[in-house]
């Protein structure tokens, strides 16, 4: 079993390593084996993920012994359906480079990236040791740098590179602040692994003072408003598969930091914090809400609303009680889902407008590909929130969540937050469906319509791109027990240490 | 047969089986409507066997009171998530009524809508809405109450928008969804409220938590929100206004809507809290406001509506303030009963006026007045329906619709003796809205059966034919014209008098009016149902003075109209009124206006504001790095490159060491 | 006074010092081979390497009196970087082996880079102050020769640039080592003269200012700003594998010195060891600024190695116990990663021309065209950036910021993390041009010697990134 | 060190000179000259030091021989350079820029335009 540990975490950045490798022969490699290669292994790693995820086995070898850095490997309720997550929707965005024609480099060093970006992902949620938590966290670095920059939108120059490395350094920036908090942490709490971390009784002052630097770093990568200005730009000029994956996988990893790294061990220092994190996640909520309404591009709308998810999860963590973490973590899960089927949607629709310009009048979706349709009006109602779909636990817990924080933290403030949070959803509610209307149901306002030609519907890897991300959020959305289930136990051991 | 021992009992049945149909047919979607529709009408119709079942499990002996869904949600210690339904006699009836509605409207639209190429969409979507208004039926968690309250929103976004071709359509839905929506906030905001403090979601415990507590301002304020969620989704005051514009979508749909699923949830939610409701003044009170001028005003509307669909909408938004003010009127004790009734009724007599009005308006092409005057004399098929559902509509007895509103007013008039001030609110506005509704119910039935203009003046033609005197000229009479007679008129063989004019217009068929005809025997007979254990009604004693009192108001009502719509062209009793106050009513009174400037402007204007603010910020960011070549290259002036710019650079930094070393020690 | 030698330990110095001697004994003899006096000199330096292992395993030490301290002394530290001064060198000697020039003065050149390493060994382990000088100026002097050798126009401005701030600087530490001599009444870096010293109201001062005198005099060499603007001048006008020594020997030596001198002063109060934490950042943040913007590869380079060098310092502004192997692991990763770029830079230059790898936009493509050189490049600014795959970097700078946060010096780990920040804009910037479709321009093939060491740089990375225990293994 | 204030000044004044100069010149050599004036201030402070620590290896006096053995070795080098230096552009003037080279007669048309770059 500790074997499929390492396949799971492993295995794609050798798949990457061999990838680059083969992308630099001086003999083109026929796509369909770089295909092939990149499906398999992310294929195994997935089947590896849920191995792990079965049977928690678990690893621990010396590695830089002068840092004390450890290759201290498992998972847990938490970690698990993140590990599973990153894997699966990997498989999918690798199926999704094959039905949109890679531009600006070659597939291999794509696929390489995508990849690449796995293994890093994995590592993270494997990672039993804080500092090398921090180096998997860094390595999705370069290839999603690569994967904006080289394989991103074409259409204006320079505006990829430029969005690639604004998310870099915003992201550099921030991890390297986080580095700081956690060798603080380490050496406060005198231990690098995480499940002893939320164990060791650091002085409250202390506490507040590496909550607040682990949370300035880590709100970068969440993103937490007011950091989030790498995001929208980023995200319109990813390729599709890029865009999946950063939202589905590397959004992620900030909330599980945040989750591992702060509101475990430094419960008193986050609680003092709690009401600054919640009025940030809450002018997130909104802020974003409001420049969804009025934003033109389709992708930087799904951007922002994934700015605006955040911050729901951020509430529902800085609420600080078991109903607030599990909320959260579902939030977290359910957002990656859902915003990975939106971006794979939207992609499919870029490529077939040209562009993605909303104020343009368009003939609707729903007529012209039904299935397109269907996944997006799927996508747009679980992402507002519409019950039996992923996003609606969420939303609602944490609203429970924050109306009755946990202790420590002063319960009418963040009832005014909860109520603002309730209020946000209307704003979901509002740009998800001005999406709908406009997308959808079509903008074109001529009764007697020309006869468009069609666009392609969804095909083949397309449709099992989409089709499986929507699958998921329906499951997701009717039966969300069995991740509850699966993160009670950490949730509680989490927050019941420390109390 | 043990229904005790089947796995899945009714009351979970009632759910599950619209919800899989609706899966069922999103997954064979690329069928043909054939299928979809044998999918459809079989879902529909083992639901309305499971509500059987129910009832027969109901009839039998002690329901399972306590059934599980998905299984609670272990969300950690501090509250309980139990997920679990609850079913009572009321859950019983008004299942019974969904299922039906249901059945009557999936049959009905796939006449109604044979031809549209969005057929399997829609109804996917009914099944789906089926299953939603179970849901909060037989609810007992607020979450799972939730769930199935945000699902109807969203059902009822894609049905109103189902003709998205059209900007009303779209622009309809999507005010439907969102004031739904809003008003929404609050009622999460009041369910979070007073679970929280009960520490769990089950609807009973909460109920039996806080009656302890009745006098504090949490629950005020929280019952406060949940009725203003109710407000929002039932359509009353101040959200009433985005119910007519929902008429946009088909008239299945609209029937479905209005008479016995998302509307009415509102009063099965409250009914649900009824207990907390019942010792709360203060939030019967604003209830009552609420609903009354809902009531009142909505009936106001509806009379002078030029569009007959949107006269019921607004007379939907009436008699559910009728229903919401049974509950704002209930004494500590006493059960809301009288609200379901009157929502069973309700369902029953508006699904059968929608559908027949859709049926009317596939023969005339429309709804307004204009093209409605007189449609049930061309086609008297449709008259006893018409008929039976006004007749309930207005409350003449013996009709369901007389019952219960009769009741209600006795039960409000009862409980305003007791200077109850909700009670006197409710009162007040219920004497109102009896006469109003018997007129608005007169009026469309005046129009419908109008014998319209062009059939007078046909009848004249023929009376001035056999006086008039054709002018034959010398040619015609040379050529070989047709023999006439004395008067120039064609001499032939009496024509053979037209055999009996069938009646080909095109009619759903026989099954579904079957349907529509067992909805109208329910509008008319439905009332023995307070005779049902079922129901804790007290008809016993009622106040025959109110009673009498109530006829003569709605008979003078009655008659006013009538007088009114003589010598109109279209038997419109409106046409009387002032040009400007028809076409302000049939507006909404403009409130979409005032919605659009108090909301939706400043909204929009903030979003603009932030998104400008949100562009700065991502530009700033984004000219960081430029910013830092501009330094760069500054500070490239200011090396030289000069060996002597260096030894500057060094002598200064020994000096600023040294100093700093010396003061920093 | 009796001082018992023990030659054997003495060898590390002895061996690239007497080399030197030879070289230049063997030119007389057999003038005009050129390759021969680089490979003599190559071979110097393995001899060396191979001298230093004792001390890798245990601290050696020699030149001690009677009853008084060792005046050699040489623990694992220092033995790491007397390696890491070999490697670099013996990298330097390889990358010159093919290039072209006046054959008149190979010999000479050999000679200096010998000697400048046999300084750059020797210093770390001196622990008087009279051979510290000596070794320092041994490590230097041969440096600013070897610039002026190329006796092109910007070499002798460079060395020009190079020359007098080298010599203001001697100037400043011949002041701040008199100040020390003076304050603690000891000519060495031993015992606990210094700690004594601070005891004392009046010599605290002569104490501190000594220190930080000595500090800026090596600052130079490590170019530290404001010490920094002769750098880019030696770095263009050097020839590249000059420009390598310089960017690694030169800067071992410098921390092998100033190691020496924090060692023994560690007395001293933080507060003034925060100017070192000072000068970190003002170098790291001109270093990056400036290289943001900056076109010409080896100025380029310079302006990292500036940046650099700030973090190099970083962790010796904490008296904390694992400041010094931190460092010292930072420099080690910094000059492995640096040694391949230039050796990139060198391949580029030798194949296409010095002004085809001159210009960063010469790059542009090489992953393409050159493509082991190119993954080499890519990896080794990855390094230099700090971020994976480039994960030895990474390492050393989480070992550079422990001890940083360790001593709660928030404002010194913020700072630095927003210079990462910058720093890994610098990298992009060239990293970028990486993947750029290329030119048309024809490409000769490189020189077999580049490519093997480019080759073995490339290896080295990846080694050292999966394992970087390997490269750190001396931190505990 | 009480008495030894007065070399201390000394000291303190032939730093301050030989910075000065090396701030001041523009010429190399005069460069130079002020670095050896630094020097020279530190081998002061030594030997004034060694006398007032008595020290069995008179460390003060062995370190100012260091330092003289030092000075002159980097001089040997130094001008060297120097020498190069002009020989590469005819003057060994430290304000100008790399690459730089002094206008003497802007009208004289065998002078190298300024500014010009070189190429390697």
């Amino acid at each position: 079993m500790v074997a499929a540990l390492w396949v799971a975490g492993v295995l794609p950045l050798l798949t990457a390593a061999v990838l680059l490798a083969l992308s630099r022969l001086p003999r083109r490699v026929p796509e369909t084996a770089v295909f092939v290669i990149s499906l398999a292994s992310a294929a195994i790693s997935l089947v590896a993920a849920v191995l792990v995820v079965w049977r928690r086995p678990s690893v621990d070898l010396p590695w830089v012994p002068g840092l004390g850095l450890r290759w201290q490997l498992g998972v847990d309720g938490i970690s698990g359906p993140l590990l599973v997550l990153a894997a699966a929707v990997t498989v999918l965005a690798v199926l999704q480079v094959r039905t949109e024609p890679t531009k600006g480099g070659s597939p291999a060093l794509h696929q390489a990236c995508l990849a690449a970006v796995q293994g890093g992902a994995a590592l993270t949620f494997l990672a039993r040791d804080a500092v090398l938590f921090f180096v998997a966290f860094e390595i999705v670095l370069i290839p999603m740098w690569v994967l904006i920059a080289v394989f991103g939108d074409r259409s204006e120059p320079g505006r990829a590179k430029a969005a690639a490395t604004t998310f870099v350094l915003y992201t550099v920036a921030g991890s390297t602040i986080m580095l700081t908090g956690i060798v603080g942490l380490v050496y406060a709490g005198g231990t690098a692994d995480l499940a002893r971390l939320s164990g060791s009784g650091i002085p409250a002052g202390q506490q507040t003072l590496l909550a607040a630097v682990l949370l300035l770093g880590l709100a970068v990568k969440v993103p937490l408003w007011p950091l989030h200005s790498w995001l929208p730009a980023a995200h319109t000029t990813a390729p599709t598969s890029g865009s999946m994956v950063l939202a589905a996988v590397l959004l992620k990893m900030g909330t599980y930091g945040v989750v591992r790294l702060v509101v475990g061990p430094l419960h008193e220092g986050f609680a003092r914090l709690a009401p600054i994190v919640g009025t940030l996640a809450v002018i997130g909520i909104l802020w974003a809400g409001l420049i969804c309404l009025v934003e033109r591009s389709l992708k930087r709308v799904i951007a922002y609303s994934s700015v605006a998810h955040m911050g729901v999860v951020m509430l529902a963590l800085a609420s600080g009680s078991a109903l607030g973490l599990q909320a959260a973590l579902y939030g977290n899960l359910a957002h990656g889902v859902i915003s990975a089927l939106l971006f794979a949607v939207v992609g499919g629709l870029k490529h077939r407008w040209h562009g993605d310009d909303l104020q343009l009048a368009r003939p609707g979706a729903r007529d012209l590909s039904p299935r397109l349709g269907l996944a997006l009006v799927l996508g747009l109602a679980a992402s507002l929130g519409v019950p039996a779909l992923a996003g609606f636990w969420a939303e609602f817990l944490t609203v429970v969540a924050a109306w009755s924080p946990a202790d420590g933290r002063s319960v009418g403030y963040f009832r005014v937050l909860a109520a603002l949070a309730a209020l946000g959803a209307v704003l979901g509610a509002a740009y998800a469906l001005r999406v709908a209307r406009l997308v959808w149901a079509g903008s074109d306002t001529g009764d007697a319509r020309e006869p468009v030609a069609k666009w392609p519907d969804l095909h083949a890897a397309e449709w099992v791109v989409v089709s499986t991300l929507a699958l998921a959020v329906v499951v997701l959305g009717v039966w969300p027990n069995g991740l509850m289930q699966l993160a009670a136990p950490v949730v509680r051991d989490l927050l019941g240490v420390a109390r | 047969m043990n229904l005790q021992a089947w796995p899945v009992q009714p009351g979970q049945l009632v759910v599950l089986v619209p919800a899989a149909t609706a899966v069922l047919m999103v997954l064979l979607a690329r069928r043909s409507n054939a299928v979809n529709f044998a999918i459809a009408i079989l879902g529909a119709l083992l639901g309305l066997g499971a509500a059987g079942l129910l009832a027969a499990q109901a009839a039998r002996g002690p329901l399972p009171a306590d059934l599980p869904t998905i299984g609670a949600l272990p969300v950690g210690p501090g509250i309980a998530i139990p997920l679990r339904l609850h079913i009572d006699h009321i859950a019983v009836l008004v299942t019974g009524a969904v299922a039906i509605v249901s059945l009557t409207v999936q049959a009905f639209a796939r006449w109604y809508l044979f031809h549209d190429p969005r057929y399997r969409q829609f109804a996917a979507t009914v099944a789906l809405f089926t299953a939603a208004m179970q849901l909060v039926v037989v609810s007992d968690d607020v979450l799972l109450t939730l769930v199935g309250w945000e699902l109807m929103g969203w059902c009822s976004y894609l049905l109103i928008g189902h003709d998205s071709e059209r900007e009303k359509a779209r622009r309809a839905a999507y005010k439907a969804f969102l004031v739904t929506r809003f008003a929404d906030a609050p009622f999460v905001v009041g369910i979070a409220a007073l679970a929280v403090v009960a520490q769990t979601t089950s609807i009973r415990a909460i109920v039996q938590h806080w009656s302890a507590l009745s006098g504090s301002l949490t629950l005020t304020a929280a019952l406060i929100c949940i009725i203003c969620g109710v407000a929002g989704k039932s359509a009353q005051v101040p959200f009433q206004d985005w119910l007519p514009d929902a008429m946009e979508g088909p008239t299945p749909a609209s029937a479905l809507i209005h008479a016995a699923t998302m509307v009415a949830a509102g009063t099965i939610v409250l009914a649900r809290f009824a207990p907390l409701l019942a010792g709360n003044g203060t939030a019967r009170l604003v209830l009552a406001i609420s609903a009354g001028l809902s009531t009142v005003f909505a009936a106001a509307l509806a009379f002078c509506q030029h569009d007959l669909k949107r006269l019921l909408a607004w007379s939907t938004v009436s008699q559910v303030g009728l229903m919401l003010l049974a509950i704002a009127a209930l004494r500590p004790g006493v059960t809301p009963d009288l609200a379901v009734l009157h929502l069973l009724s309700h369902a029953a007599f508006k699904a059968l006026l929608f559908l027949v009005v859709g049926w009317l308006a596939v023969l005339t092409g429309s709804t307004v007045v204009e093209r409605l005057s007189g449609a049930v004399t061309d086609h008297p098929r449709t008259r006893r329906l018409v008929a039976a559902g006004l007749l309930a509509l207005a409350g003449v007895p013996p009709t369901m619709g007389f019952v219960s509103k009769d009741l209600i007013v006795d039960e409000a008039l009862r409980s305003a003796a007791d200077r109850d001030a909700a009670s006197v609110v409710a009162a007040l506005a219920l004497i109102i809205v009896v006469p109003l509704t018997a007129a608005y119910a007169m009026r469309a039935w005046l129009v419908l059966t109008h014998r319209t203009v062009s059939e007078r003046y046909q009848e004249l033609d023929v009376i001035d034919d056999s006086r008039s005197v054709r002018e034959v000229g010398l040619a015609e009479m040379l050529r070989e014209a047709e023999p006439v007679d004395a008067h120039g008129h064609a001499l032939e063989p009496a024509p053979a008098p037209d055999p009996e004019p069938v009646d080909d217009s095109p009619r759903p068929p026989i099954p579904t009016r079957g349907l529509l005809w067992v909805l109208a025997l329910v509008a008319v007979f439905g009332g023995v149902l307070i005779l049902s254990p079922w129901l804790t009604v007290d008809y016993l004693h009622p106040n025959w003075w109110i009673v009498a009192s109530a006829l003569m108001a709605m008979a003078a009502a009655a008659i006013l109209v009538r007088a009114m719509a003589l010598r109109t062209v279209y038997g419109d009793a409106a046409a009387r009124l002032p040009r400007y106050v028809r076409s302000v009513a049939s507006r909404g009174l403009d409130l979409d206006r005032v919605y659009v400037a108090l909301v939706a402007t400043p909204v929009l204007a903030l979003a603009r504001v932030v998104a400008r603010l949100d562009g700065a910020g991502e530009r700033g960011v984004a000219a960081l790095p430029g910013a830092a070549e501009r330094f760069g290259r500054w500070s490239e002036t200011k090396h030289r490159r000069t060996p002597t710019t260096g030894l500057v650079a060094v002598a200064l930094g020994v000096l600023v060491i040294g100093l700093l070393g010396v003061t920093l020690w | 006074m009796k001082v018992s030698v023990n030659w054997l330990t003495l060898l590390p110095v002895l061996v690239p010092a007497l080399a030197a001697i030879l070289v230049l004994l063997v030119d007389a003899v057999l003038p005009r081979r050129t390759a021969l006096h680089w490979w003599f000199a190559a071979a110097a330096l393995v001899g060396g390497m191979v001298a230093t292992v004792p001390a890798a395993r245990a601290p050696v030490r020699t030149l001690c009196g009677s009853g008084q301290p060792c005046l050699y002394a040489a623990d694992r530290v220092t033995a790491a970087l007397q390696l890491a001064a070999f490697a670099c060198s013996l990298v330097a000697v390889l990358l010159a082996v093919p290039v072209r020039r006046a054959s008149r003065l190979t010999a000479v050149e050999a000679s200096a880079v010998l000697s400048a390493t046999a300084g750059a060994v020797g210093v770390g382990a001196a622990r008087d102050l009279g051979a510290w000088l000596v070794l320092l100026e041994l490590a230097t002097l041969p440096l600013v020769a070897l610039v002026a050798f190329r006796a092109r126009r910007t070499a002798v401005d460079g060395a020009l640039s190079m020359l007098t701030t080298a010599l203001t600087s001697f100037g400043v530490t011949a002041v701040g080592a008199a100040l020390w001599f003076s304050a603690t009444g000891s000519a060495t870096f031993l015992g606990d003269a210094a700690a004594q010293a601070m005891l004392d109201d009046d010599k605290r001062r002569g104490v501190v200012l000594a220190v930080l005198l000595l500090v800026a005099g090596v600052a130079f060499k490590l170019s530290l700003a404001p010490f920094h603007a002769w750098t880019p001048e030696a770095f263009d006008g050097a020839s590249t594998p000059i420009g390598a020594l310089l960017a690694t020997t030169s800067k071992i030596a410098a921390v092998a010195a100033l190691v020496v001198v924090l060692r023994s002063a560690s007395a001293i109060s933080s507060s003034t060891l925060y100017v070192l934490g000072a000068l970190a950042l003002a170098s790291m943040t001109l270093g990056n600024l400036m290289a943001l913007r900056e076109q010409r590869t080896l100025r380029f380079l310079a302006w990292s190695t500036i940046a650099q060098a700030g973090w190099v310092v970083l962790p010796l502004s904490t008296v904390d116990r694992p400041g010094l192997p931190a460092s010292v692991a930072y420099l080690v990763v910094y000059a492995v990663a640096t040694l391949v770029v230039f050796a990139v830079v060198t391949l580029v230059a030798h194949a296409d021309g010095r002004d085809a790898a001159t210009d960063l936009s010469a790059y542009r493509g090489i992953l393409r065209t050159r493509p082991v050189a190119g993954l080499a490049l890519a990896l080794a600014l990855l390094v230099l950036a700090g971020l994976p795959p480039g994960v030895v970097g990474l390492v050393a700078k989480v070992a550079a910021i422990v001890p940083v946060v360790h001593q709660h010096a928030w404002w010194l780990a913020i700072g630095a993390a927003l210079n990462a920040m910058l720093g890994v804009a610098v990298y992009l910037r060239w990293l970028w041009l990486l993947w750029q479709p290329a030119g048309a321009a024809q490409r000769d093939p490189a020189h077999p010697v580049h490519r093997v060491v480019v080759a073995l740089g490339l290896l080295a990375l990846v080694v050292t990134s999966v394992l970087p225990g390997t490269v750190l293994a001396f931190l505990r | 060190m009480i008495h030894a204030w007065l070399p201390a000044v000394l000291v303190a004044v032939l730093f301050g000179l030989g910075l000065y100069g090396v701030l001041a010149r523009r010429n190399a050599v005069l460069v130079l000259i002020g670095v050896e004036l630094m020097i020279a201030a530190a081998g002061l402070l030594l030997v004034t030091s060694g006398a007032v620590h008595p020290d069995p290896r008179r460390a003060g006096l062995t370190l100012t021989l260091f330092l003289i053995t030092i000075a002159a070795a980097e001089i040997a080098v130094a001008l060297g350079v120097v020498i190069a230096v002009f020989r590469a552009r005819g003057d060994v003037d430290m304000s100008l820029a790399t690459g730089e080279t002094r206008v003497v007669d802007a009208t004289d048309p065998n002078i190298p335009v300024m500014s010009q770059r070189d190429g390697a």
